[in-house]
């Protein structure tokens, strides 16, 4: 049956969204070419009916609706399968553009690779649509909204300064109070924006 | 730094508590005044006196209701130009004052008992830090909250300009999300295009068609359910005309759930869970609040 | 997405507690900051003038100690966290009057006893960050809330059969209570009305 | 619903019993005869996406459509039966829905829209009242440390559809988030 493909592809896409909701990682399974290739090839089929119903129509002159119903089915193929495409395109961007804010805009393929996964699951184009919304968000950091860092946390500063506990050397660090020098196992109070990115680095914890 | 301008303010803030209705009413038009320029030095005596606590406690409900509300309300553009110049002075401000500390050679540890100390000594300046990252995290909660918006209705925003008249899409949103409205979308259909939409017939290349099985653009669901809270006019002797008295003494306003044919009553400071159609305009007039 | 899909249609509790720690209280300060000259905000005198955005600053600038005065939640339960002040709980947060509440909220099955919208909050962040301050022993009060929460969520439980397509009013509910029950509520009276609108919307057509 | 609504787009793909009103050309191929034409009254099944645009076009705009029937006449589905119906009344909250359908109330609410069904409204209504409620003491019990993925999670759960997960895994993370909230404070 037409478009049992297109259904398929939509069930990876319901994969990929509980995939990257349940593990909160930022993980797509591998990008369906060859699915997409073959429904792409299935539509140019369908379309290829079309035209041929059309022209048959059109020499033999049908008028009702009952003889062109069979074109209508083949549209109406067309249009879901290219809503399956689309539902599953977008449900991926979606995602991307999550990685992107979570890997604060600018290096975000790079972080991606270096990640367990790497971009290798991702198409061509998606790589490249990556890396021009990661742009976007660097760009949008900057301007009237540098100095609120959108790419920031979005848990609200319940305690500003907070105790943490160094578990990596991480070398000095600057602040205006003043020099820290972060050696494994020490502990320091300080300013929670100054240390988040070394959190999240692991170089530090939260006490 | 010269005369610090907020310093004014606030000392005539508190001669002049009279003229808070005024800033109320001023406010409440916030987003359709456009152009007018930063408050300067010989013209602000004349303006009405914005505290930036009144500002943040505007800035606070504009957060709470576009977070539950769903469709993308309008951007504060003056409360928002004031509060991110707020930020600005007081990023330079603290910077000014922690210098002072900094040349204070008691200041300069690294032990984490000392500088224990040393930021207990600092207490002002602790808590003015505190203050600026709780004003920047509503800041960036709010933006962050209004792009996923723009995302997810971008389709719906591009026909804005034709079809709705009353707010042009260039006063619903800020400038830089005007350009991030353009660009992204520029990337995401190019995305569409290329993985997909160019391998379809012509006939089938559109993302904006609605004449399909099923509709392509999405509205946002304006009947969606709400939590709200009836606050009222913000001023006692502020009436509102849509107001009634019920048998028990209590105002409330009458509302009509269209779908349903129904009518309801929402008593101010009641809580319910209404459709977000039918309460819409008492959000947008600050006599209902999204919670 | 640039809002975490848990954040989307909901508020975390921590930003419930952020909404909360706004709203005044009332603290006996250790330390004084009136003496000093108004407009002095250099720091040859080692005091610095308090300037603040989201709260109001003039009386952190006119502190006298052991005098009450009322600050945002979030800069006492800071100035706790450095011994400089001592908070006054709310008259509510006895055990005399959380006992009244109980009392009340096991009489009548249909209401809600009238707490404050922010009692959760302020209870469970006083029980951690100021017990000592508190009039009655933290462990007990602590097991009254538990009782009074307990109590309530029972009550909703039980109110959840009432749940329809129109509308709901649910008065003396928390800010933070009503966030937990929220995906649950809504879910419901959203799937309610989509189920009643599928008739709804037919009748209209046959007028 | 939206366009790109993963869940509409599989409810859509289930296929429902149809019976045609015509004789069409070349159609043969929805039943498996490639090439062939399909006769009136035959009974096919068709995925809904399909059968719902079907069941309302058809008919010969020469002669005017008023009373031209429309190219196929959905057939009440199994999950839609009597007996379902049936053992939804009797005990909705045993009732293994996922197992009869894992896109029930989607179906249905398209089922009621399609037919205007006001009895199946009144079922989905109680059926929903019910089992949301066993659905919340599920959401709301579940213990901070028995949260280990793979834990046995009750029969109940293994009988929801897909509304009925979703509302379960947003009630239960909301009451999760709670809990964690207040063992923090």
């Amino acid at each position: 049956m037409y478009c049992d493909m297109g259904s398929k592809l939509v069930l990876e896409a319901k994969r990929a969204q509980q995939l990257n909701r349940s593990s909160g990682a930022d993980q797509l399974p591998m990008y369906q070419d060859e699915l997409i290739r073959n429904i792409v090839k299935e539509v140019s089929q369908l379309r290829k009916n079309a035209d041929f119903l059309k022209e048959q129509q059109e020499e033999n002159q049908f008028q009702d609706k009952v003889a062109r119903c069979q074109y209508f089915v083949t549209l109406l193929c067309m249009e879901r399968n290219k809503r399956c495409l689309l539902a599953y395109q977008k449900l991926r961007s979606d995602a991307l553009d999550g990685f992107a804010w979570n890997r604060n805009g600018s290096d975000a393929i790079s972080s991606l690779n270096a990640a367990h996964q790497g971009s290798g699951n991702l198409s061509h184009h998606e790589q490249e649509y990556l890396k021009e919304y990661a742009q976007l968000i660097t760009d949008m950091k900057s301007g009237d909204y540098t100095d609120i860092d959108l790419s920031g946390s979005l848990t609200p500063p319940s305690d500003v300064f907070i105790d943490v506990r160094v578990l990596k050397d991480a070398g000095e660090i600057q602040t205006e109070y003043g020099v820290f020098n972060l050696i494994k196992d020490s502990q320091f109070f300080v300013r929670q924006a100054d240390v988040e990115r070394l959190i999240q680095q692991g170089y530090l914890q939260k006490l | 730094m010269n005369i610090d301008i907020d310093d004014i303010l606030a000392d005539l803030d508190r001669d002049t508590t009279a003229i808070d209705s005024s800033i109320n009413s001023h406010a409440a038009n916030d987003t359709t005044i456009l152009g007018s320029d930063g408050i300067d030095t010989d013209k602000f005596r004349h303006l009405p006196v914005l505290s930036a606590v009144g500002d943040f406690e505007k800035l606070m409900a504009h957060w709470r209701n576009e977070r539950m509300s769903p469709e993308l309300l309008p951007y504060p553009h003056l409360l928002m130009e004031r509060t991110l110049r707020r930020v600005q002075e007081q990023l330079e401000h603290i910077e000014c004052v922690s210098m002072g500390y900094l040349e204070d050679p008691s200041a300069e540890n690294s032990t984490s008992e000392s500088s224990n100390n040393a930021l207990s000594n600092k207490l002002p300046l602790l808590c003015m830090e505190a203050d600026l990252e709780r004003l920047k995290f509503v800041l960036r909660s709010f933006l962050r909250c209004r792009l996923a918006k723009i995302d997810k209705y971008s389709l719906y925003l591009r026909q804005f300009n034709d079809e709705h008249v009353l707010l042009p899409l260039s006063e619903l949103l800020s400038r830089q999300e005007l350009e991030y409205h353009d660009r992204h979308s520029a990337i995401m259909l190019k995305l569409l295009n290329r993985a997909i939409l160019r391998h379809m017939p012509p006939e089938l290349q559109a993302v904006d068609d609605n004449d399909g099985s099923v509709k392509m653009v999405d509205e946002p669901e304006w009947n969606r359910f709400v939590f709200v809270y009836v606050n009222g006019p913000k001023a006692k002797q502020d009436s509102d005309p849509r107001l009634q008295v019920n048998e028990m003494g209590q105002q409330f306003y009458p509302v009509t759930i269209q779908e349903l044919q129904e009518e309801a009553e929402l008593t101010i400071g009641g809580i319910y869970v209404m459709r977000y159609n039918v309460v819409r305009d008492l959000i947008l007039d600050d006599m209902v609040q999204l919670i | 997405m640039s809002l975490p899909w848990k954040l989307q249609e909901t508020f975390s509790p921590e930003e419930i507690q952020f909404i909360v720690e706004n709203e005044p209280i009332k603290i006996f300060p250790r330390f004084t900051t009136r003496s000093k000259v108004r407009g002095n905000r250099g720091n040859k005198t080692g005091q610095t003038r308090w300037k603040l955005l989201t709260a109001s600053d003039e009386p952190l600038n006119n502190l006298v100690a052991i005098q009450t005065t009322e600050v945002a939640f979030w800069i006492a339960l800071l100035l706790k966290q450095q011994g400089k002040c001592s908070i006054v709980a709310p008259g509510w947060l006895r055990l005399t009057q959380l006992q009244r509440f109980i009392d009340y909220e096991l009489k009548n099955t249909e209401r809600f006893s009238e707490l404050p919208w922010n009692w959760l909050v302020v209870a469970q962040l006083l029980f951690s960050k100021a017990a000592d301050d508190l009039q009655d022993p933290v462990h007990l009060l602590r097991g009254k809330v538990q009782d009074l929460r307990e109590i309530r969520l029972g009550k909703i439980g039980q109110g959840l059969k009432h749940l329809n397509e129109s509308h709901l009013q649910l008065d003396n509910l928390s800010l933070l209570e009503i966030n937990e029950l929220r995906p649950f509520v809504l879910g419901v009276m959203n799937k309610l009305k989509q189920v009643h609108g599928s008739i709804a919307d037919e009748q209209e057509e046959e007028q | 619903m939206s366009y790109y609504d993963i869940d509409d787009i599989l409810a859509d793909a289930n296929k429902f019993p149809c019976r045609f009103n015509y004789d069409i050309p070349g159609l043969g191929y929805l039943e498996g005869n490639i090439g062939k034409d399909i006769k009136i009254n035959a009974k096919v099944e068709l995925p809904l996406w399909l059968a719902r645009i079907l069941a309302i076009v058809g008919g010969d705009p020469g002669i005017g459509d008023e009373g031209a029937l429309p190219f196929v006449e959905l057939m009440a589905p199994d999950m839609l039966s009597p007996k379902v119906m049936n053992a939804i009344k009797s005990g909705p909250v045993t009732l293994d829905v996922h197992s009869i359908n894992s896109h029930f109330y989607a179906l249905a609410v398209k089922w009621a829209t399609l037919f205007n069904d006001r009895d199946l409204v009144q079922i989905l209504n109680y059926m929903l009242l019910e089992r949301s409620q066993e659905i919340n003491n599920f959401a709301s019990s579940i213990q901070l440390e028995k949260l280990g993925r793979g834990r046995d999670m009750g029969p109940f759960m293994l009988t929801l559809d897909e509304f009925e997960k979703k509302l379960y895994r947003e009630s239960h993370e909301s009451c999760k988030d709670m809990k964690k909230w207040i063992v923090q404070k």
